[in-house]
């Protein structure tokens, strides 16, 4: 296992490297001049040819973009012109609360997704099961955005049970209540999506499980059914679930921009749209850059986990 | 039979019911000292010299002071930093003495060498901290040829021309860069941005991205002290969460209130307070006079017939805004033409000018639309209307959208062989700013490429002459030319609004598009 | 009737030389290492041994479908792994194969009349007419009737989509056949149909078989010769009676007293 | 050539099964559920595509007087927007473009990925290589993010932001078509194709992609619903669609600011986009479940822990009341299994008995399809249900009937005193699972012992079953052990708790012949050692007769010749017994004659009244094919089902 995941660690290398080209790609994808775009307002011609020569875009592609990855790797990811500071230090100021409403939604999802799928597994066709079947179709079908703001609507201005949006009460807030307070309806409608898309894959994976030999076998062991079904089918259903879980870390690192613009969540999604619209290039870059490479390691977390659950990957 | 699952599900259950009970009972209050503002966008700027957006200098004008301001509701100047001053007979040099005693925030003194260092910075290319901008707005200081210090509180300031409006300029908003802290430049180089230093009744302490931005009250300031301990802003960007935070109690006060939110906060005065000011704003459409079909008066008439800017301002603006009549607003009340009348909404003398002109079955044109932009309203909504009212008579636009930053880049360089007509603001101090700097013939961001020599000589005069009496005559001169000539179809004036909880005081909006918060309190 | 039609020399077939990211992955395994065998005109070859043995990767070079890793294999005097390369047309003219599993050896979406229509046409180049009339003979020859073509091999019994699967090598007018493992996952009732088939089919087209079993008493029963092969080489060869009443290998005898056999006990 | 020349009989045409078999249709239309999702797209399809002629306010004809007019205000269904819109107009051409969207953008995703996945695994190797971490890299990208930059790149637009959505979805089906390539790939059809002459083109086009396309349906019929609600996210941050084109997000990002004052103008929008999700959810579940296979056959249902049991009063009414056999440990009388799928009732198992006596090994030998399996299963209720079910029959052990006793009884009974081993020892065995542990499980099960000694007695067992260094392997995992050495474990596990009974069903099918000798041997000496009777499954007569003291040859679901072993193989009295020993080859024979059985086993849905093996038999007459055929008594302990043998002992 050791092996596999020092080998993980190192294909992690060109994937991580194919990252940084495909998001310094995103430049070169601008139509017109990038120093134009990037500065907009700003756009003096002393502005512009100084930009130019600052991103090295007056030389060719690939030195441009060794140039690019050099300072990228001392944490130079440029200034925005917007913010006036480091692209860097606004990434890191956002990348906090972005990781805590994900990881949230993310473990809510994990949790209720794989709860309910065995629910809907172990009682197939029954009303428990329809019910589940029925919620996980409108969840899948429901745009977050919508749902967010409906659960504004009534649980934060109607109900005033939560608040309309932010991290933390201004005053006498940042406490783990305040934080859990301010987290509930956007972590929930966040994982909402996810958890029904996780609903479903657990429930066909245990369904699957349950019907593999070794479950007959560990039935014809008189095993009680508690232990053929968590113990038995679960694990099993189990290691393809993990790596769902690491595709829904993808799903909700992303779906965080719908849900922080609509929460007014301080996180990199907010910074990310509001950026765009100010066409704040460089900012996206840093933003997504650093996005994608948590998301990365989350991946490369999920496979450890599935290597740990499953000896047989470890060998393969 | 399966009661881990069942046990597991339990104690979710108690868990969340837990925390939602907590949630519920957590209600953090705003304590009577701190105003918190609900904020239309994130700070982008802590220097003044860089800012653009009136929402940075809603902020910026609570920290930093020019040498002179405006009197209370009024576009009228005070002193400010400067306790008196002198213009020379041929109104080229400007002598401010500045008053005593005024220390920075962070200590050091404010004196005529500070005032220097500040206004060298942004108009000297060569100067050392030259290099902290870009300073976009350097050419409202264009007029200025040099700063002499010659003694600690006299500040003597020449310029290159006559140039009537410099003292506006100074009271307003980029006026604070006059305030600016050397030390701090210095300390925090191109950094400055972000933490900034001036005289100002409230410092500045936290900025947390997305979530707070953070004033104190200056304890040293030289006037009378702030009624409030700290200012929070919280940007809000979704108009509907800055609604539904104002409603909720999450903010003390919010200012643009979305026009069809405007009802629901007037109608209950126990709760809300209700604010409004009419501004020297202008909202208008601009045109391309170099080319057809726009390079035809009459056609440039038939589109501010075409227009129901009544509809517009009542329906659409929910009266947040008035029907405009020229290229002056009324807020400029001195220089206003109060005879001059908006266009009537007449779409059938419309069709007949455009049929004059040639275009008995209409003509299609290419309209730039913007997503948002300072001053701008509701301008996707507004360009449909547009759009719908302009189809009516026969001229068919094409709208492109663009993002703010883009359409600028795209107008500014003019509008040969791209667009008809584009949607823009603006807001200035003076009467003179904006039309020299789009109606002039030699201007270089007169995009609409309109030019009028008697339009020309009018502005030239404008600019130099130091009597208000006599140019406030030159521009109802102007103002009646460019009322018929129309390079532009005139839509609305903008009042801008803002709404705060009943218990706030003190508060007035002020037609310089600025926030001052220091003499507001809470009850 | 004696001439060698095919024969290998020194065949070796090298697995696990996989390029991965961070070089070799794993231990290169030897699947066929060093097999020399031949086998005449009309006569039938039985290779037996046990699972992992290479009997599968030695029938899929026969064929041209996998290239050794050294050695030589020649049918009519020419090389296979040449001809696999230059000129499939005439290899497959020459040698076809009957594969182990009869449903996953015919393409679920085509019918059985596009799957024999296909060497008809692009190895023979007949017209549609020839075609049809081709098949229909193909059909009979197999014992199927005329009317399966336009079915799909769903439809069928595993017996009958085997014998879809030697009637699609036998449209190739080849002279060799490989039969891999043909009637191994097939029922008793039906191996011995389909056995029997192969042998009528043999002594009237005059074909030349190369078969493959782990079944030592199917192997014994239509064999000529037969080779033991054993990890990856044959430990054995020679004529069946020779190789059933007197091996001569360990690993041969081993196998022999494996077989349970029906009357043994009851003898 | 010494196979005897028989002239090959044509086989018998199988029942026609074409008629049952429904098109794709057909079987999309059958699930209810999907008829629904059908319907409810159709509707608005059909609304799309007539809104050109349907008498519809201009969408985008502004009329701010009336604007944020309520629902059924006169004029506008759904009353205007906040520029006076109409909304129903612009709410049908919206989702029109929506749908345009998602399917063109599906479309594209679909064909790029498919043909990098499809590439990638037909050519392997290199290009294999390159193209897949090329994905790999989009994958790395947090699903939209990516779309966000592109965005942020390209600027707004519904075009730029459909283009994102295309890149974005490209890995899962390049994914996904390589996943299902590799496995055509490898199939032998492909192979067949090559030896037919046909180039890698044709291969790719004629025989690789029709095999794949059920999977490229199934992903785009997946990511479709997705395209849309992202294509709508996007426009609802401004980033897609442009004004005044309506589409379905950015209608709800324009309303979203009025939800408190006009919330129809937010509301309408999200209701139809979740119509539409809801809709394409639904038709590509079905989709799914008529083209993936492993759906196919009525869906993926969960076996139940026991075997549904019919009532007593109906499973016992037609036995007879024969006196039982006192000695016996085991009895099985007149069991009756059936499956149903669909609408088909498969007679699995029609009307075995047999009984075991204590320490006897008795034998169920029958070809595939013959019953045996589901027999042996019956015994404890580990037939899998739905969709198998007892419906009649008894299963006494001791004397007492345990087809339906309660589920923790049978359970006390499962693994203790009565033992399975399975047949194949790869998928049998939980693959996550140390041996060990799996062994010592059953014993912690039955015997209560602590962790620690069960599995010290798990090691002991293993150690018993000739695993060589026992304490090690019992950490092994069972693929790291030979298939001969995970058969062992079976055994250990069946033995561990010195069970009375070891049904073993076909233990040794899968090994091969020598693994296969040593395992029964094996399984021999513990079951002499240990005492227990044996109930031994196979399809092989050769092992039964090694084995067993008696054997049941099973055809069609019923016992057709029973008796001691010797007996049964030695003068064979049913035809079916007698054919099926000619036809088995025999080591050492060669020169005797194999005689094929013409014809195919009947279906288990599709049984022919009578004797099951009439259609195939030479010797069968008329009175063959009608009425039931008792199993008669032809000689001591020896039984057949056949008129001729009956009438012969008469």
């Amino acid at each position: 296992m050791r092996n596999y995941i020092l080998r993980r660690l190192l294909l992690m290398v060109p994937v991580l490297f194919g990252i940084t080209v495909i998001v310094f790609l995103v430049i070169w994808l601008i139509p017109g001049d990038p120093a134009k775009a990037i500065l907009g307002t700003f756009a003096t011609p002393e502005n512009v040819a100084k930009l130019n020569h600052d991103l090295g875009l007056d030389r060719p592609l690939p030195v441009q973009y060794l140039i690019w990855l050099g300072n990228v790797l001392r944490g130079d990811f440029g200034r925005s012109y917007i913010l006036h500071r480091p692209v860097i230090d606004e990434v890191l100021d956002r990348l906090f609360p972005t990781l805590l409403l994900a990881g949230t939604a993310l473990i809510l999802s994990s949790a209720f997704g794989v709860l309910l799928g065995i629910i809907a597994a172990i009682r197939q066709n029954g009303w428990q099961d329809k019910l589940i079947t029925i919620a996980v179709l409108i969840g899948i079908s429901t745009p977050s955005f919508w749902l967010g703001i409906l659960l504004i609507f009534w649980f934060a201005v109607r109900l005033a049970w939560f608040p309309v949006g932010g991290m933390q009460a201004l005053f006498g807030g940042g406490d783990l209540v305040d934080v859990i307070h301010h987290l509930a309806l956007p972590a929930i409608t966040l994982a909402a999506v996810a958890g029904a898309v996780l609903v479903r894959l657990t429930r066909g994976n245990m369904l699957e499980a349950l019907r593999q030999d070794y479950v007959r076998t560990a039935r014809a062991k008189g095993l009680s059914e508690g232990r053929v079904i968590y113990v038995h089918a679960f694990r099993n259903a189990l290691v393809n679930i993990v790596p769902i879980i690491g595709l829904e870390a993808g799903f909700v690192l992303g779906g965080a921009v719908y849900i922080e613009t609509v929460f007014q969540w301080p996180g990199i999604g907010r910074m990310l749209v509001s950026a765009i619209s100010t066409r704040d290039i460089l900012l996206v870059q840093g933003g997504v850059l650093i996005v994608a490479t948590c998301y990365v390691f989350i991946n490369l977390l999920t496979d450890i986990v599935q290597c740990i659950l499953d000896p047989r990957i470890g060998q393969a | 039979m399966y009661k881990p699952l069942w046990r597991a599900c339990r104690a979710a259950a108690i868990a969340l019911s837990v925390v939602a009970a907590f949630g519920i009972a957590v209600k953090a209050q705003t304590p009577k000292d701190v105003l918190v503002v609900g904020h239309v966008a994130e700070l982008q700027t802590l220097d003044p010299a860089q800012a653009v957006t009136i929402s940075d200098f809603r902020i910026l004008s609570n920290i930093y002071e020019g040498l002179v301001r405006y009197k209370d509701a009024s576009l009228d100047v005070e002193p400010g930093l400067a306790t008196s001053w002198t213009v020379s007979p041929d109104g080229k040099t400007y002598t401010f003495k500045l008053r005593e005693g005024v220390k920075f925030q962070d200590g050091s003194p404010f004196n005529s060498a500070s005032v220097k260092f500040d206004i060298d910075r942004v108009i000297d290319k060569n100067h050392p901290y030259n290099h902290t901008g870009p300073f976009p707005f350097v050419f409202l200081l264009g007029p200025i040829a040099s700063v002499d210090a010659p003694d600690p509180s006299t500040v003597i300031i020449h310029l290159k021309n006559p140039y009537a409006p410099m003292l506006t300029m100074l009271a307003s908003a980029i006026g604070g860069l006059t305030g600016v802290s050397p030390d701090a430049v210095k300390k925090y180089d191109k950094e400055f941005a972000r933490h900034g230093g001036g005289t100002g009744p409230f410092t500045f302490t936290i900025w947390e991205a997305g979530q707070r931005f953070v004033l104190e009250r200056n304890e040293n300031y030289w006037g009378p002290k702030p009624k409030l301990k700290a200012l929070v802003f919280r940007p809000i960007i979704d108009e509907n969460a800055r609604v539904s935070e104002m409603q909720t109690g999450g903010t003390d006060l919010t200012i643009e209130v979305p026009p069809d939110n405007v009802a629901t906060f007037k109608a209950d005065p126990g709760k809300f307070t209700y604010y409004e000011q009419p501004g020297p704003h202008l909202w208008y459409l601009l045109l391309n006079t170099e080319e057809k079909p726009f390079d035809d008066k009459r056609v440039r008439q038939a589109a501010n017939y075409a227009i129901n800017k009544e509809a517009m301002a009542d329906q659409i603006l929910k009266g947040t805004a008035t029907p405009a009549a020229g290229p002056t607003p009324p807020a400029f009340t001195w220089a206003h033409d109060p005879n001059l009348k908006p266009y009537p909404y007449d779409p059938a003398k419309a069709k007949q000018l455009l049929a004059e002109a040639g275009y008995p079955n209409g003509v299609d044109v290419t309209f730039y639309v913007t997503e948002s932009g300072s001053g701008m309203l509701s301008p996707q909504l507004m360009g449909t209307a547009i759009q719908a009212d302009l189809a009516a008579v026969g001229i068919r636009a094409k709208i492109e959208t663009y993002e703010w930053n883009t359409f600028l880049g795209k107008i500014l360089p003019g509008m040969k062989g791209k667009a008809n007509m584009a949607e823009l603001s603006f807001m200035s101090q003076d009467p003179d700013m904006h039309p020299s700097l789009t109606l002039r013939t030699d201007s270089a961001i007169n995009s609409g490429r309109y030019k009028n020599k008697e339009v020309d000589k009018l502005l030239t005069e404008g600019r130099t002459e130091s009597d208000t009496v006599k140019r406030a005559e030159i521009y109802k001169k102007f103002q009646d030319i460019v009322y018929d000539d129309a390079p532009w179809v005139f839509i609305v004036n903008w009042k801008q609004n803002a709404v705060s909880g009943a218990n706030v005081k003190g508060f007035r909006l002020h037609p310089s598009f600025t926030t001052r918060l220091w003499e507001v309190w809470k009850e | 009737m004696s001439s060698t039609l095919l024969s290998t020399s020194e065949v070796v077939r090298v697995y696990g030389r996989r390029l991965s990211l961070l070089g070799q992955g794993g231990k290169p395994v030897r699947a066929v290492d060093g097999v020399s065998i031949g086998v005449a005109r009309g006569r039938t070859l039985g290779i037996v041994g046990e699972s992992g043995s290479g009997k599968t990767t030695l029938a899929r070079m026969m064929v041209g479908l996998l290239p050794p890793t050294a050695g030589s294999i020649e049918i009519d005097g020419r090389s296979v792994p040449e001809l696999a390369l230059s000129d499939r047309k005439t290899l497959h003219r020459m040698v076809q194969m009957v594969f182990q599993d009869p449903v996953s050896s015919l393409n679920p979406r085509k019918t059985v009349r596009s799957i024999l229509e296909a060497p008809l046409k692009a190895l023979l180049g007949m017209g549609p007419e020839q075609r049809n009339q081709r098949i229909a003979e193909l059909l009979s020859l197999v014992s199927l009737r005329a009317e399966f073509a336009d079915r799909y091999p769903h439809e069928f019994s595993g017996g009958q989509a085997q014998r879809i699967g030697i009637a699609r090598a036998l449209a190739a007018e080849p002279e060799l056949i490989v039969l891999d493992e043909p009637v191994s996952s097939l029922d008793v009732s039906v191996q011995a149909q389909v056995l029997l088939l192969l042998s009528d089919l043999q002594r009237r087209l005059n074909l030349t078989y190369v078969f493959i079993s782990h079944d030592l008493a199917v192997v014994e029963t239509i064999s000529d010769e037969v080779a033991v092969m054993h990890l990856g080489k044959v430990v054995e060869r020679g004529l069946r009676a020779q190789i059933f009443a007197k091996p001569q290998h360990d690993y041969t005898r081993l196998l022999l007293s494996s077989i349970p056999a029906v009357r043994r006990r009851a003898q | 050539m010494n196979v005897a020349i028989e002239k090959a009989t044509p086989a018998p045409e199988p029942a026609d099964t074409r008629a049952g078999r429904p098109s794709a249709w057909k079987l999309l239309t059958r699930n209810g559920v999907t008829s629904v999702g059908l319907a409810l797209l159709a509707i608005i399809v059909v609304i799309v595509l007539l809104a050109p002629v349907l008498p519809l306010a201009n969408p985008d004809a502004a009329d701010a007087v009336h604007r944020l007019q309520p629902p059924f205000s006169s004029g506008h269904i759904f009353g205007t927007d906040q520029v006076g819109r109409d909304i129903l107009s612009r709410l049908i051409w919206g989702t029109g473009v929506s749908l345009a969207v998602g399917v063109v953008a599906a479309a594209a995703a679909a064909a790029i990925g498919s043909a990098i996945g499809l590439c990638a695994a037909f050519y392997g190797r290199y290009v294999d290589m390159v193209l897949m971490r090329g994905v790999d890299m989009l994958m790395a990208f947090p699903y939209l993010l990516l779309a966000l930059a592109i965005v942020a790149a390209l600027g707004p637009g519904l075009l730029n932001a459909m283009f994102a959505i295309i890149v974005v979805n490209i890995p899962f089906f390049a994914r996904a078509v390589r996943g299902a390539t590799l496995s055509v790939v490898r199939a032998d059809f492909i192979a067949a194709a090559r030896l037919s002459g046909l180039s890698d083109l044709r291969i790719i086009a004629s025989e690789l992609f029709p095999n794949i396309l059920p999977t490229i349906v199934i992903t785009a019929s997946t990511t479709v619903g997705w395209m849309i609600l992202e294509t709508a996210g996007l426009s609802f941050l401004g980033l897609g669609a442009q004004p005044p084109q309506a589409d379905l997000g950015g209608m709800l990002g324009d309303g979203r600011n009025l939800i408190e004052v006009a919330p129809h103008v937010a509301t309408i929008p999200g209701i139809v986009i979740l119509l539409v999700a809801i809709g394409i959810n639904l038709v590509g579940d079905g989709l799914r479940d008529v083209l993936d296979p492993k759906l196919k056959s009525g869906g993926l249902a969960r076996a139940h822990a026991k075997t549904a049991v019919a009532p007593p009063d109906q499973r016992l009414g037609r036995l007879s009341s024969a006196p039982l056999d006192p000695h016996s440990l085991l009895s099985v009388r007149g069991l009756e299994t059936h499956f149903t799928i669909g609408r088909e009732i498969h007679r699995a198992v029609g009307g075995v008995s047999f009984a075991v006596k204590p320490g006897e090994a008795i034998g169920l030998v029958g070809e595939s399809g013959s019953g045996k399996t589901v027999t042996a299963l019956s015994i404890l209720g580990l037939v899998a249900t739905p969709p198998g079910k007892i419906v009649g029959g008894a299963i006494l052990y001791r004397g007492d009937d345990i087809a339906d006793t309660s589920l923790a009884h049978l359970q006390e009974i499962r693994g203790n005193r009565i033992a399975y081993v399975f047949q194949d020892p790869l998928t049998t065995l939980n693959p996550l699972i140390t041996v060990g542990e799996q062994v010592a499980e059953t014993i912690r099960r039955h015997r209560g012992l602590k962790r620690a000694e069960a599995w010290r007695e798990a090691v002991r067992l293993l150690e018993a079953v000739h695993i060589p260094d026992a304490a090690a392997r019992a950490r092994s995992y069972p693929h790291e052990l030979s298939g001969g050495q995970r058969q062992r474990v079976g055994i250990a596990m069946a033995v561990a708790n010195g069970p009375e009974l070891i049904v073993a069903d076909e233990p040794t099918t899968a090994l091969d012949v020598t693994t296969q000798a040593q395992v029964l041997k094996l399984l021999n000496e513990l079951r002499h050692e240990r005492g227990a009777a044996l109930v031994f499954i196979s399809h092989d007569v050769g092992v039964i007769a090694e084995l067993c003291d008696v054997v049941h040859v099973m055809y069609g679901g019923r016992i057709v010749e029973s008796g001691p072993v010797g007996v049964v193989f030695n003068s064979p009295q049913h035809p079916y017994t007698q054919r099926l020993l000619a036809c088995v080859p025999e080591l050492g024979r060669p020169e005797r004659l194999i005689q094929p059985i013409p014809g195919i086993p009947p279906a288990a849905n599709a049984l022919p009244p009578g004797c099951a093996f009439a259609p195939r038999c030479q010797l069968a007459e008329a009175r063959c094919r009608s009425g039931a055929i008792e199993l008669s008594r032809i000689g001591p302990d020896h039984w057949a089902r056949c008129v001729r043998a009956a009438a012969g002992n008469a």
